[in-house]
């Protein structure tokens, strides 16, 4: 009985991943290519050397602060879509100081975290007063500030700051070096700043979670936000501290993509990372530690799947549909094995831990009262 | 349990990392960074075929394809991570083929000091701004968009023509404006219309091709021309939207016509309505470049490669062409090549001199910015090209005094 | 009548048609108490396979059928999900918004710029000679946007003055009394949401055969699943509304494009594309409960009701929950 | 129509809900269906009209087992049941309610007119045109009835339908299945707890305890012969309390209350310390937004708030909360308890002194509180696993100790006779102690016997009883029905 359950979940767990490896496959050959050759290529272009390697940890490092963000938005029932658009202020907001202030690297980086941070959550504050405060779903208030901050990128690059000989709309001129975060080594460009502050956020959400009252307001607030209200949590407040904290949390991995990936202001500088995170975590249930490590696998498809592009002439897309798949047919899994282990016949001890999203039209429930 | 799926992967991972690497050619390696599709029927597939000219005719060549690396594609991706994919595989030369990396192709460059890059239609090999290692090409296109300019000023009947643009710089400018003078001379000298009744209105879409959420939609912008009153329309842009909707219009009846750019098939969308196509042929450039790296003999430098006037439309010479198209009347089309010898008559008086144009035909005084400042005087030829002077064809910093639609 | 304008309109009807049938698809869909958050992406998968479906087979018929079909398919996955799996609609929608954008883009990669079959240009007798209306509804129009106007029509004839109508909404509204009724509630729910789905895919051949002919990348109706997705709201869940919600915007968006052609404005260029999401914010303010009671109560109280009536927009009340029958 | 009911079976989880119940129901008659809440009765009623299979057992009609799946095929055999929260659709109108459902040949034209003639003969009033959503609970059950009706059914089953409706649509409805049955010959099953309202109208009465059919009785019978089959024992009526009034704690002056449905305008009233003030009405006549209004959930359009002379009117819910005012929901899971959070947490919710949370320190509250409060269940469990009764305690647990004022939205609704005295208990010790009492329920009685004052809310207006030992039952439901003016007479 024990035994069946355990083959069951192996089974639950590992059939969703080879079936989307599967459906990728059938893909690669109805175009014409060597499903072997193309996971060769994703592989030797994330691990071939240590230089390949830090490409990978550069994707993981602000997908994990997206992620982070975005466990926090989740455990308040917070639908955080504008998670990219937090990123991209972010990233605007370190473009600024890299751009406006001189002072010596050590003083000046952390000025730039800081003013990233502050442009993520005043993205984020602004999806959450449409919530909260005006009954705007937060989907569709994400949706519309992930484009009005792709807008803002744009226009910055192509007007304010376009370089002297004239703009492309493509980039700002370069920052300055003193501006830039430092890499490690040459063999492995990767900013350990950001690497040790990734890690200090994983443990610090993980921790705010469990033992702290804040923590524990978001959870009440996002299961149930009028209760949670009766009981005395500021509702209102909360959810708004979730998209600022998110916000802000997300904005330090779009000020990594500005001062140290592109070293300036790009468009889009998020790069779809933030809708990553987004599968990332609904994937993992919204679980703190797990959402860095299925983030590092994914990390390894995006990095890997350029060569896919040089190697093989096979859109990146591929990378995108095998990520889209996994995550689908892993939470239909989910939904499968509860189906069959809650089964009037075995006991109803299965009760899926889902990050509690609300739906599209419970708008202006939350917190609207208080 | 997540260990678990975890720890699969990583065995899968650690399996396919087993596999032996794809084995390497003689001969140079060459890569090919396109800004769209390679497909795109416009700037990108011209560079592609370029490329492919490269490879048929200097043997042993092989060309590596990087396309769409742009922000709305590929934002994740940046030039250094292709670059790097690229000359792990072994490639000596990388033509990154839009203004678009001109930035980026000088930062990457100095990264790959023998690695010879080659940024097309920009000039900092020309400024000296850029790294020993990097040269730059770019075609006269400005000849042919002249021509095309005439085919529309012949063609229009409500004097209403309509020039869609991308962004707004030296290069989109300078071709906008030349499409503009060529207009209103056909306009005035053969048509016999009032230049001052030529409505000539750019509209900018903010990229070289439709990006949804980022630049102006494209169609919509056609579509609002010809519903403004322009029965021509002009594509300044890398995709053929300009000729789908002159296509669908001209099915509903309405005598609309449009005027393709940037790839010799342009015309194909829609043939019937096409009054011909400037183009850019890439072929002879890069084969020129691509043999003397091959050689070892390159040095990098800065290109500006003029139309072969005995034939411009000769895929081995011309690095600029115009192809008429279907939608020509045989009338205009006539006056058209009268006007086509007048430019080549022009372009023989006035010979390049070190390997640089020194004027192009009707670029001529008097012309003045939208501003007002006088850009040459009576009788004065607007210089090409001159370092540290704006006013120049190459910088052009703003439209054209008679021209609607924003310079900057 | 000034022609100009006519053509404007003529040309502001044929490029919403998309809208309006995607968004009376989610509203049909939505009122069964399902949402399909994945609209931005089955729209262009099903414009992706639509194209390659009328490349392939050179009809446009098999491209629209096919497009039907991948929109069902999507949005049978989300229902399929919700019912059988329970598992929560948002979050399966959004991943096939991602999933689906990505597919297209891979599958249409060889299709890029490929000529293929278009939808004819069609004008309808008598009813083209009308004045105004004629030049501007019945003249120069792909069929899909003759289906579009039939399909505004039908929906709400269906939903407010038929039996099988009353069901579908009280499976939305209250799905114990459906049940109660003898209705099956979770194969209403299977029906609609394919229906729906199915509207949605026509909505991709719409573009892809027609309004934005062929196959690009990036595609170019992207974001606009989402812009159905916030008329839907707009429209209060009401056919009517839902169209004229959608004849709205595209106007607002092509009077914004107008702004830029205006030699006195001096508005930088990509500010311009702020325009339609600041409209979508604006109007789902606009439906929002409390800035509609805020507003309501700088009104005469007389006067409070029926705005009250015009604007409100109340979802059906069981929209996204799962109904279990016991 | 005879029915009858062969070893029913039905468990929910542990729960044995129907065990082995046999019953034969005559035609003709009006059946009351006894027992107190969880004794199962709605469970079986639910059973025989086909909302809910049996585990085991069958059901014969005239003779002849049935085996129907959903309602609707319960209805074609002829029995229908109106549910205790009327099963319409408010976004419908009266007609589109009544419409849905009926045969598919019906027009909206012949459903009108069926519609008119069924209630005309009753004396319903009905507009076909009002969306159910504006109508009272009384009036929806009266559509109810007319649409079970127009399908056919012989065979009425009505669960709790005095519940929630006032004195004259009692007697309308009472009259009305009176006519059925005795007139048409159907079969009327009662379901109630109200003992007055079986005796008033049953002709025979069946009895369920713990899931169990425990006795069936002929009318007449006193009231005492059946508490005495429903609990298998005696029950002392539950005493009058009367404790020791203070000053006034809680000040309304002239407060008037917009909410969606109804507009309370200027009610002033004090409350004083160690009073029990019970609010009546109908659903939606104005006592739950005066409640609201008093923590601030709604915001009064005028008057002001104080509780011991401090301004509250502008103080949001968390600082009423800090000033001493305590309030629960009608709604447990919906409104109060957090599914998914365990004992613990919720605990450690109530205590915000502090960033970090104890938690050792809250699980050994927690302990200390399922002991004192007598709950069955566990600090770690999940709220959601526990029953009602053990929710409401721990409802009642998280409440402060001795608030000021503690405002109980039908402080026992769907408790059993036991949860609800125990509960009662605890609320008139807080009392003693000083701490004013405002609390409504559906359920008269209950205003009647704890009550201190009265105030009866019909459509917004208000009506003060001063001293409750002068109400009745009775009195209150004309009251709730809006009959204030013939009351102060």
């Amino acid at each position: 009985m024990t035994a069946n359950r355990t083959t069951l979940r192996v089974a639950l767990l590992v059939a969703p991943i080879l079936l989307s490896l599967l459906i990728t496959a059938v893909l690669v050959l109805a175009v014409g290519k060597d499903p072997i050759e193309v996971m060769t290529a994703i592989l030797e272009g994330a691990f071939r050397n240590s230089n390949a390697i830090a490409g990978v940890v550069n994707f993981w490092i602000p997908l994990t602060f997206a992620c982070l963000g975005l466990v926090i938005t989740f455990t308040a029932g917070l639908w955080n879509i504008g998670v990219e658009g937090q990123m991209m202020m972010g990233a605007v907001f370190a473009s600024w100081a890299a751009r406006t202030i001189v002072l010596p690297t050590p003083l000046l980086i952390p000025i730039e975290i800081v003013l990233a941070m502050a442009g993520g959550a005043f993205w984020g504050v602004l999806v959450g007063v449409l919530r909260v405060r005006l009954g705007v779903n937060e989907i569709f208030g994400g949706v519309a500030l992930n484009a009005l901050a792709s807008v803002i990128v744009i226009y910055l690059i192509s007007g304010p700051w376009q370089p002297p000989e004239g703009g492309s709309a493509q980039s700002t001129p370069p920052f300055p070096a003193e501006s830039l975060l430092p890499e490690m080594s040459p063999e492995f460009p990767v900013s350990l700043l950001a690497l040790v502050l990734a890690l200090v956020i994983i443990l610090t959400v993980y921790f705010a979670l469990r033992g702290t009252r804040w923590g524990l307001n978001l959870k009440a607030t996002g299961k149930n936000p009028r209760s949670a209200l009766l009981l005395g949590v500021p509702t209102t407040q909360t959810a708004l501290s979730a998209f600022i904290v998110c916000g802000a949390i997300a904005g330090i991995g779009g000020a990594y993509r500005v001062l140290f990936t592109f070293d300036s202001l790009r468009p889009l500088p998020s790069g779809g990372i933030g809708f990553l995170g987004l599968l990332v975590v609904l994937m993992v249930a919204n679980h703190p530690l797990i959402a860095p490590i299925v983030g590092f696998v994914f990390a390894t498809i995006l990095a890997g799947s350029t060569r896919l592009r040089v190697v093989l002439q096979l859109d990146q897309s591929l990378a995108e549909v095998l990520q889209g798949f996994v995550v689908l047919l892993v939470l239909m899994a989910n939904g499968l094995r509860g189906r069959i282990l809650s089964s009037p016949r075995s006991s109803p001890e299965v009760v899926q831990e889902q990050p509690a999203p609300t739906t599209v039209t419970s708008a202006a429930e939350a917190a609207s009262h208080e | 349990m997540r260990k678990l799926f975890l720890a699969v992967l990583i065995v899968a991972v650690g399996l396919l990392m087993a596999l032996p690497a794809v084995a390497q050619d003689d001969g140079l390696t060459f890569g090919m960074i396109l800004v769209g599709p390679q497909s795109d029927r416009g700037w990108s597939q011209a560079h592609y075929e370029g490329g492919q000219y490269v490879e048929a005719n200097l043997p042993g060549s092989q060309m590596l394809v990087f396309e769409s690396l742009n922000s709305a594609d590929a934002p994740e991706t940046t030039l250094l991570q292709v670059v790097t994919e690229m000359v792990d595989q072994g490639a000596t030369l990388i033509i990154t083929s839009s203004d678009a990396f001109e930035e980026d192709t000088d930062v990457v460059a100095e990264a790959f000091p023998d690695v010879t890059f080659i940024n097309a239609s920009g000039d900092n090999a020309f400024t000296g701004e850029a790294p020993a290692n990097v040269g730059n090409t770019m075609g006269q296109v400005e000849w042919a968009k002249l021509i095309a300019g005439c085919a529309a000023g012949l063609t229009t009947e409500t004097g209403s023509i309509g020039y869609l643009g991308p962004l707004i710089n030296g290069e989109t400018r300078r071709l906008a404006a030349s499409a503009y003078l060529g207009a209103r001379y056909c306009y005035e000298n053969y048509k016999g219309g009032d230049p001052a009744a030529l409505t000539f209105t750019v509209t900018w879409i903010g990229f070289w091709f439709n990006i949804p959420g980022v630049t102006l939609d494209p169609t919509a912008e056609v579509n609002t021309f010809f519903d403004n009153g322009a029965d021509v329309v002009m594509s300044g842009i890398d995709t053929p939207e300009v000729m789908t909707v002159a296509g669908q219009r001209a099915e509903r009846g309405e005598s609309v016509y449009g005027v393709a750019y940037d790839y010799a098939a342009g015309c194909d969308v829609a043939p019937g309505v096409c009054l011909g196509v400037p183009y850019f042929n890439w072929g002879p450039a890069y084969l020129d470049i691509a043999t003397r790296v091959n050689e070892g003999t390159y040095t990098p430098e800065w290109t500006w490669n003029g139309p072969d006037w005995s034939d411009m439309n000769n895929p081995d010479t011309s690095s600029v062409g115009f192809i008429a198209g279907d939608g020509l009347s045989e009338e205009n089309a006539a006056s058209l090549d009268e006007f086509i010898a007048m430019l080549a008559t022009f372009a023989e008086e006035h010979p390049d001199a070190d390997g640089l144009p020194t004027a192009f035909g009707l670029w001529e005084g008097p012309l003045a910015l939208q501003d007002g400042t006088v850009l040459a005087a009576e009788g004065e030829f607007v210089k090409p090209i001159e370092a540290d002077n704006p006013l120049t064809i190459w910088y052009l910093p703003q439209l054209l005094e008679g021209m609607v639609g924003a310079s900057e | 009548m000034n022609e100009e304008l006519l053509n404007i309109l003529q040309t502001l009807v044929t490029s919403s048609s998309p809208l309006v049938i995607a968004a009376l698809g989610e509203t049909i869909t939505e009122r069964a108490g399902v949402v399909n958050l994945s609209l931005d992406g089955s729209i262009t998968l099903a414009a992706a396979v639509g194209f390659i479906a009328a490349v392939g087979s050179g009809s446009t018929l098999i491209g629209i059928l096919a497009a039907m079909l991948t929109g069902a398919l999507v949005a049978l996955i989300i229902v399929v999900a919700d019912i059988e799996l329970k598992q929560d609609q948002v979050a399966i929608g959004f991943v096939l918004t991602l999933l689906a954008a990505s597919l297209a883009q891979f599958i249409g990669q060889s299709y890029t710029r490929v000529r293929g079959p278009e939808l004819p240009f069609v004008s309808l007798t008598f009813l083209k000679d009308i004045p105004f209306l004629g030049p501007v509804f019945f003249t120069d129009h792909n069929p899909l946007v003759y289906v579009s106007f039939i399909l505004v029509f039908a929906t709400w004839w269906w939903m407010f003055r038929t039996r099988p109508g009353l069901a579908l909404r009280a499976v939305g509204e209250r799905p114990e009394s459906a049940f109660a009724r003898g209705t099956n509630v979770n194969r209403l729910r299977y029906i609609y949401t394919l229906v729906g789905g199915a509207l949605v895919g026509l909505a991709g051949a719409a573009y892809s055969l027609s309004i934005k002919p062929g196959w690009t990348n990036p595609p170019a109706m992207r974001g606009d699943g989402w812009i159905a997705l916030a008329i839907v709201i707009f429209g209060g869940w009401h056919p009517f509304r839902v169209v004229l919600g959608a004849y709205l915007f595209a106007g607002l968006r092509a009077i914004s494009s107008a702004i830029q052609r205006s030699p006195d404005v001096q508005i930088p260029l990509v500010l311009i594309n702020a325009l339609p999401w600041l409209l979508m914010i604006g109007t789902l303010l606009l439906v929002s409960s409390g800035a509609i009671e805020r507003l309501l109560r700088a009104l005469p109280r007389s006067a409070q009701v029926w705005t009250r009536n015009i604007l409100r927009s109340d979802p059906p009340a069981a929209l996204g929950t799962r109904f279990e029958e016991h | 129509m005879e029915i009858e009911l062969q070893h029913i079976h039905k468990r929910f989880g542990r729960v044995h809900a129907n065990n082995d119940i046999s019953m034969k129901l005559r035609g003709g008659r009006i059946i009351g269906v006894l027992g107190e809440n969880g004794a199962g009765k709605s469970t079986l009623m639910k059973i025989l009209s086909g909302y809910q299979p049996a585990d085991s057992g069958a059901i014969l009609i005239d003779g002849r087992e049935v085996d129907y799946h959903g309602p609707q095929a319960a209805i074609a055999v002829g029995v229908g049941m109106l549910q205790q929260d009327p099963l319409d659709v408010p976004a419908f109108t009266v007609v589109e309610n009544f419409l849905y459902g009926q045969p598919p040949a019906m027009t909206r034209r012949e459903a009108r007119a069926k519609l008119a003639q069924i209630s005309r003969e009753f004396g319903f009033e009905l507009d076909p045109e009002t969306p159910s959503a504006r109508l009272s609970i009384g009036q929806r059950q009266q559509l109810e009835i007319v649409r079970l009706l127009a399908l056919g059914v012989r065979t009425l089953i009505l669960d709790e339908p005095t519940t929630g409706i006032s004195a004259q649509q009692k007697t309308i409805l009472f009259d009305a299945l009176q006519a059925l049955s005795r007139e048409q010959g159907m079969t009327v099953l009662l379901v109630s707890h109200k003992l007055e309202d079986v005796i008033a109208l049953c002709d025979e009465v069946v009895v369920l305890r713990a899931g169990r059919l425990v006795g069936d009785k002929m009318m007449p019978a006193t009231k005492a012969e059946l508490v005495q089959l429903m609990f298998g024992q005696e029950i002392a009526p539950q005493e009058r309390s009367s404790g020791h009034i203070g000053d006034a704690v809680l000040e309304l002056d002239s407060v008037t209350i917009q909410d969606r449905r109804v507009r309370v305008e200027s009610l002033s009233m004090n409350v004083r310390a160690g009073e029990v003030i019970g609010l009546a009405g109908l659903d939606g006549s104005g006592q739950e937004a005066l409640m609201r209004a008093c923590v601030g959930l709604i915001n009064v359009a005028g008057g002001r708030v104080r509780l011991n002379g401090r301004d509250l009117t502008r103080q949001s819910y968390r600082d009423r909360m800090h000033a001493g005012l305590a309030f629960s929901a009608a709604g447990r899971l919906e409104e109060g308890l957090v599914a998914g959070l365990t004992l613990t947490e919720h605990m450690a919710l109530m205590d915000n002194s502090r960033a970090m949370i104890d938690w050792p320190a809250a699980r050994q509250l927690s302990g200390k509180q399922i002991e004192r409060y007598n709950v069955r269940g566990r600090a770690e469990d999940r709220i959601e696993t526990l029953s009602g009764g053990n929710q409401q305690r721990w409802l009642m647990a998280l409440l402060p100790e001795q608030p000021r004022v503690m405002i109980l939205e039908q402080p026992t609704r769907g408790l059993d006779i036991d949860s609800a005295r125990w509960v009662w208990q605890l609320l008139l010790d807080r009392r003693a102690h000083g701490t004013a009492i405002i609390f409504n329920s559906p359920d008269l009685d209950e205003i009647v016997t704890y009550s201190d004052r009265i105030i009866v809310f019909f459509a917004g207006r208000f009506h003060v009883i001063e001293d409750a030992s002068t109400a009745t039952v009775d009195a209150l439901g004309h009251l709730i029905g809006g009959n204030f003016e013939e009351a102060a007479r």
